[in-house]
């Protein structure tokens, strides 16, 4: 165990110092796969501890990112309308987009609505113990409800185009090496505070309140927790961490649309996390990094057969790695101390199935 | 008048269809509990297969391609049920316990399907010609049945009418319930479950096969078609209560009918919207669905 | 004295079946009471309704002076009610200690377990019922990894823990040991010194060993309540016991 | 215990981050300088014999169904050019990239084919949204994008040639025609997306503007497969005219419940702008027959370079396959790229797009030039009616090459639309 304090500093300190060694294409890669990691810890945190399944994420990442977008784009637009509305027949600034002129609004909304949002839907659907598939089922419907309405409601999202096309954000130019490569500290630094805090709770009592309320809510309401507080509480925790990693997607990659909030994206949030290891949270930081690196590589080697790949991936993990890679690394590890005769008591149930349910 | 009518028999026709589309659900997911995300696929499949016989009838027997459709139903079915049946033996089987985990692969293989689709039918859609004997329609009281419609609802009312005799009347299809029901129970008995797991799912995956063979009639036939659906047959299924066939037939023309209504009154955007938001709305004031079955246990 | 609980004419119905009918029943303080009956009499509805898993359609629960009918399950257990299950619901994942740390009486606030830290005193808490349920060696244990009958025990630990005014057990000893049964009898009496207990069992032996006031149900009902010997002799609870009897062979 | 090196490990993290925010100012620059060097270095990927271009399509997803073609029009186009000895004397040597119907994709992919493949000039892109997603990223690396499909207008980006129709080339006559021979009472159906709610304002504009009447407006959610609602409304209203802006899969399930309902093509005439022959394959030809599309260009189109154009694809796809307007103008716009580096003696993008002015290419559907001003394409406008066998019988052309518009500056009633 004292070695793999080292290993996270070293993962850290590698990640910190990627500017250095990768070239600007690969560090932007690298730059969205880091967002893509602080949704997959709130999955982690969600999924793997506390056993809920949301297929819903997209939408709070969507929310976060297009809060962000609009400031972004009214700060591009220099005062005037934003050319999607222009086209659209809007004329004048819709009211709910005039506070997002004030960074500071834009940013704070882009967390607190899709944490409202969260904490309202999981509120009603936890208090009436809705749970396992059905959330799950219903966590997509209200991504059909959301990426409809934003399709829909193109004068005021810019449609299935999405927001894009920003210039400057505070004033620095986007496009320049010099912002991106600030940008990618930031979020590399969002990350770390991100896995710190979700270690310190998952370490805590409150963590072990998590893992038995995925193990057994009923049992749990008899030990005088109310699970309903917990799961609310931690999912819109989990939808606050995407939506900040909505906000860093924005200003990294400059595009946010209804695509990817939608169905798809949401699954695939949820396969990063089983392929990294669902209860593991720098397991889910590798695999949403390992996945997203496959899927770019496979997309450019062998753009016809990636979708195959994907799909092998999916059904290869759940039924060779439910535990993912951290249950590879955790068995290896245990195999390795039994070879050295060492006894790992407490770690012996590791490698069997924890469960998602 | 004229336009009340037209409008309640489009809401029963697209009840129709979104039942024939959760009828496989209904068993593999309402009464097996797995969470099939490759059912949009085996219905992909069947109507691919459509296109397939018809493709054979027109190279063969064009003299009788009227009737193609008639042959192009049972192959729509048992290679669907066939793709199913491998798929039990193959994957779901190890999953019954872990329901979440089956969501995740089996939408895997839904990639995997599609990205098949894609390799030997092409990315673009595909055209298969309705039987002549379907074109047009009856006209009553000024208002057009199209009997491609009138069909689909016959067609899907014989479909439920027949799983449910199966289910209450066949011993095979008892043993299916049995096992459902309880699955320790029926090993007891002597019922070999992992059989009847593996027939029930292929059933399943079946009827969705016979979706996609009706579907033809009405829409596109592409790789990605399973998508448009899959999302749909489950709102419906879990909408209606699962366990019960008539809560899948009630959820389905209740879903249809009010959302032509909506769609009618306001625009097809805001009518899914707000179907959707209803249904979310409905299962948190009943969580079980329209028709429930209540028990003792609460785990 | 005032009885720690109260059951006034509770029913509850089941899509139809009527599975308690107007149950009345009232322990008071240091007794333990065994639930007899046969299958179906409607025993474990009664813990069920108690404890709030399971809602009474008509009838009122008081403990002390709560009214606790409608109350959510949490809140019943912050009230002092503790629940053990027949099937051992511990958290297997988690371990032994860990275990005993959720069920400590504490603040079960989000924000207070978000701050929680074990203090000596809890500490020392958790060390004392661990050697009494004799699981202290065990601590560092995933719980799933114990034997049924200490998994039993661990949950009676649990329960213990919480220091409940009214502590629900629901057939503690199946698949124990002799020697088990005997130590969870004893342990069963040294825990009524400080709380009233309420034990469902089939075992007649253990009930004639450890009981001092038995209530027989039959059919949602309460049939008769009285001492073990006292019931023996009573008419209808041998024709409910013996036709039962009769129809099983 | 762990416990303790985890402190330890928190406390060096926070030790590291605050040093690093110190310093982070430099460091970002010096990390500039040496990106800045490694660019230098391979600045261009003419090195060789070979030059790379990009091709940018979605080959997986939902748009697949069209996209695919295009990528096959592209690499044939440039099998031809490599065939014939090659461009300024290098072969071209195509990147094929996925963009799996998912914008932000396209976003990376073009960011990964200018920055890491350093190709001369990306062919590809379907849908608005993709060219969108696009358009900063050529933009800020200067990159040269050629986009082969009709769309809404209002754009001219200065990275971009649009080798498609732009609204007044393909929307705002077929107007025109459907007013003069059809009637006046117009029904306006599109997909819930950028192209048809644009379009469908375009052509309210002009309806005002030339008499014509609006009887209805409907759009439905991107993969919407039930019209019976939408065609009781068709029916309610009585249009002459359906103007058809749905996109996909949409088209097979409108048409064949229309069909079904008994709406042929003698009672309205469903005008479309996103149905081709690719697409008549998909539906059934019998289904759609008697209803019309304008496009710039038809497999039948009767052009000598077309025969030779329609043989060539056949012979290299497969007899069943069938070319349509977006593959000519995906096809067209590889050799108009080849024709302005040809003249600029230069694969530098400034330099191309100075020569691309003006630039003049016998394409299948007749002369495409550019113009030079917005960068898009001079194209013959066509209608056609559908026949049973899945081609088009052209009904009208505008006989010359029309001039690109994409703002329609030069149409008094538009206006008030920008």
């Amino acid at each position: 165990m004292t070695k793999k304090g080292w290993l996270y500093w070293l993962f850290f300190l590698a990640l910190f110092a990627a500017p250095f060694y990768l070239t600007e294409f690969r560090l932007s890669l690298l730059g969205k796969f880091l967002c893509f990691a602080m949704i997959a810890i709130g999955i982690s945190l969600i999924w793997g501890y506390t056993g809920i399944l949301s297929l819903g994420h997209g939408v709070y990442f969507g929310l976060g990112a297009y809060c962000m977008a609009m400031y972004l784009k009214l700060e591009s637009s220099h005062g005037r309308l934003p050319d999607f509305m222009e086209w659209s027949g809007v004329h004048q600034l819709p009211w709910f987009w005039k506070p997002f002129e004030h960074p500071l609004v834009a940013i704070s909304s882009a967390i607190i609505i899709p944490v409202l949002l969260a904490a309202f839907l999981s509120y009603f659907t936890f208090k009436n113990r809705i749970k396992g598939v059905y959330f799950s089922l219903l966590s997509q419907a209200v991504v059909v409800v959301f990426v409809t309405l934003f399709i829909g409601k193109q004068e005021w999202t810019g449609g299935t185009n999405g927001l894009t096309n920003f210039s400057t954000v505070f004033g620095f130019p986007l496009s320049s090496p010099f912002t991106q490569i600030i940008l990618y500290w930031i979020t590399v630094c969002l990350l770390l505070l991100i896995f710190l805090f979700s270690r310190w709770l998952t370490v805590s009592r409150f963590g072990r309140v998590l893992v038995a309320i995925r193990d057994g809510e009923n049992r749990v309401r008899f030990l005088g927790f109310n699970p309903t507080t917990y799961k609310v509480f931690v999912y819109s925790l989990s939808a606050a961490f995407a939506a900040l990693a909505g906000i860093m997607f924005v200003l990294q990659v400059g595009l946010i649309s209804p695509a990817m909030m939608g169905i798809i994206p949401s699954i695939e949030m949820v396969l990063w996390v089983a392929v990294g290891g669902r209860s593991s949270l720098i397991g889910a930081v590798i695999g949403a990094i390992v996945t997203n690196s496959a899927k770019s590589f496979f997309s450019e080697n062998y753009p016809d057969i990636w979708l195959l790949f994907l799909g092998g991936l999916f059904i290869g993990v759940v039924m060779f790695l439910p535990n993912g890679l951290a249950g590879v690394y955790q068995s290896f590890k245990q195999r390795k101390g039994q070879r050295e005769g060492k006894t790992h008591e407490a770690g012996s149930h590791v490698s069997r199935s924890v469960g998602g349910f | 008048m004229s336009v009340v009518i037209t409008q309640v028999f489009n809401g029963f026709s697209l009840g129709s269809i979104l039942l024939f589309v959760a009828i496989g659900l209904a068993v593999t997911f309402g009464l097996m509990g797995v969470i099939n995300m490759a059912h949009g696929e085996l219905i992909m499949v069947g109507a691919y297969m459509t296109y397939v016989v018809q493709q054979i009838f027109a190279k063969y027997a064009p003299q009788s391609m009227g009737y193609y459709f008639f042959i192009a139903i049972p192959v729509a079915f048992f290679v669907s049920a066939l793709l199913g049946w491998g798929l039990e033996k193959i994957l779901i089987r190890h999953l019954y316990h872990r329901p979440l985990d089956s969501l995740l692969a089996t939408w895997g293989v839904s990639l995997i399907l599609q990205q098949i689709a894609r390799t030997i039918f092409g990315a673009p859609n595909v055209a298969v010609l309705p039987p002549e004997w379907l074109d047009g329609g009856v006209r009553i009281a000024g208002v057009v049945f199209p009997y491609k419609r009138l069909f689909i609802l016959v067609f899907v009312i014989l479909s439920i009418f027949a799983l449910y005799i199966y289910l209450t009347k066949t011993p095979a299809g008892r043993r299916i319930r049995a096992v459902t029901l309880n699955r320790d129970m029926a090993s007891c008995l002597g019922i070999s479950t992992r059989k009847v797991d593996a027939y029930a799912f292929a059933i399943g995956s079946g009827f969705a096969g016979l979706a996609g063979c009706a579907l033809t009639l009405l829409g596109p036939i592409g790789p990605t078609i399973g998508t448009y659906y899959i999302v749909d047959a489950f709102m419906v299924v879990i909408l209606g209560g699962v366990g019960k066939l008539i809560g899948t037939v009630l959820g389905a023309f209740g879903i249809g009918l009010v959302s032509t209504l909506m769609e009618y009154s306001t625009s097809a955007t805001m009518a899914k919207v707000m179907m959707f938001a209803l249904i979310i709305a409905f299962l948190q004031w009943k969580p079980s669905g329209l028709v429930s079955v209540k028990t003792r246990s609460l785990d | 004295m005032k009885p720690v609980l109260m059951c006034r004419e509770v029913s509850v119905d089941f899509d139809g079946f009527h599975a308690l009918q107007g149950v009345n029943l009232e322990v008071y303080p240091h007794e333990v009471r065994f639930l007899i009956g046969p299958n179906g009499a409607g025993k474990t509805t009664l813990l069920d309704v108690i404890c709030g898993k399971t809602r009474a359609c008509r009838g009122k629960v008081l403990f002390y002076s709560h009214d606790i009918t409608k109350m959510p399950e949490h809140k019943i257990v912050r009230l002092g009610v503790a629940r053990k299950f027949q099937s051992p619901s511990i958290f297997h994942q988690l371990t032994v200690w860990e275990n005993m740390e959720l069920a400590l009486k504490q603040d079960r606030g989000l924000f207070a377990v978000l701050r929680a830290k074990l203090s000596r005193e809890d500490r020392d808490t958790i060390i004392a019922v661990l050697q009494r349920i004799q699981l202290f060696d065990y601590a560092e244990q995933k719980a799933g990894s114990l034997s049924h009958g200490q998994k039993q025990w661990l949950e009676i630990g649990m329960q213990l823990i919480q220091f409940p005014q009214l502590l629900l057990l629901d057939e503690p000893i199946a698949g124990m040991s002799e020697a088990e049964r005997e130590r969870t009898g004893e342990l069963i009496h040294e825990i009524a010194r400080n709380c009233a207990v309420v034990i469902v069992e089939h075992d007649m032996d253990f009930v004639r060993r450890f009981s001092k006031q038995v209530t027989v149900m039959h059919e949602g009902k309460v049939l008769c309540e009285g001492t073990m010997e006292d019931i023996q002799k009573n008419e209808k609870v041998v024709e409910v016991y013996l036709g039962r009897e009769e129809k099983a062979c | 215990m762990h416990k303790l090196k985890w402190k330890t490990f928190k406390l060096l993290t926070l030790l590291l981050y605050g040093g690093v925010f110190a310093l982070s100012g430099c460091a970002a620059s010096s990390a500039v300088d040496e990106m800045k060097e490694k660019t230098k270095e391979t600045n261009t990927s003419e090195t060789g014999d070979t030059v790379k271009v990009g091709i940018l399509h979605s080959l997986s997803g939902t748009m697949a169904i069209s996209e695919v073609s295009l990528r096959d029009a592209e690499l044939m186009a440039i099998e031809e050019i490599n065939e014939s000895g090659g461009l300024l004397g290098k072969k071209i040597e195509p990147v094929v990239e996925d963009g799996a119907s998912d914008w932000p994709t396209f976003a990376e992919k073009a960011k990964k084919l200018l920055q890491k493949d350093k190709v001369v000039a990306i062919f590809g892109g379907w849908t608005s949204a993709s060219r969108k997603a696009m358009l900063p990223v050529v933009e800020q690396n200067n990159g040269l994008l050629w986009y082969p499909v009709q769309y809404e207008g209002m754009e001219s980006s200065p990275n971009i040639f649009y080798t498609g129709a732009t609204t007044n080339q393909q929307i705002v006559p077929a107007v025109s025609w459907l007013l003069e021979n059809r009637g006046k009472k117009f029904f306006l159906l599109g997909s819930d997306y950028v192209f048809p709610r644009t379009a469908n304002k375009i052509i309210k504009a002009q309806l005002r503007a030339e008499g014509g009447q609006l009887v209805g407006e409907e759009y439905t959610p991107l993969g919407h497969t039930d019209y019976s609602t939408i065609i009781s409304k068709i029916k309610e209203m009585k249009p002459d005219v359906v103007f058809n802006t749905l996109n996909g899969d949409s088209n097979v399930a409108f048409f064949k419940q229309l069909k079904d309902a008994g709406i042929t093509a003698k009672d309205v005439t469903v005008m479309s702008v996103s149905i081709a022959e690719e697409e008549i394959r998909g539906i059934g030809g019998d289904v759609l027959a008697g209803h019309l599309a304008v496009w710039n260009y038809f497999q039948s189109t009767d052009t000598p370079e077309n025969k030779v154009f329609v043989e060539k694809y056949k012979k290299k796809y497969g007899k069943d396959r069938v070319t349509d307007d977006p593959i000519e103008a995906a096809y067209f716009a590889v050799h108009l790229w080849a024709e302005a580096v040809k003249k600029a003696g230069s694969f530098d993008v400034d330099k191309v797009k100075k020569a691309a002015d003006g630039i003049e290419y016998k394409a299948p559907g007749g002369t495409v030039k550019i113009d030079g001003e917005t960068q898009h394409t001079w194209k013959i406008v066509r209608i056609g009616e559908i026949q049973p066998n899945g081609q088009f019988k052209e009904l009208w052309n505008s006989g010359k090459a029309i001039k690109p518009d994409p703002y329609l500056k030069s149409y008094p009633w538009a206006k008030d639309l920008n």
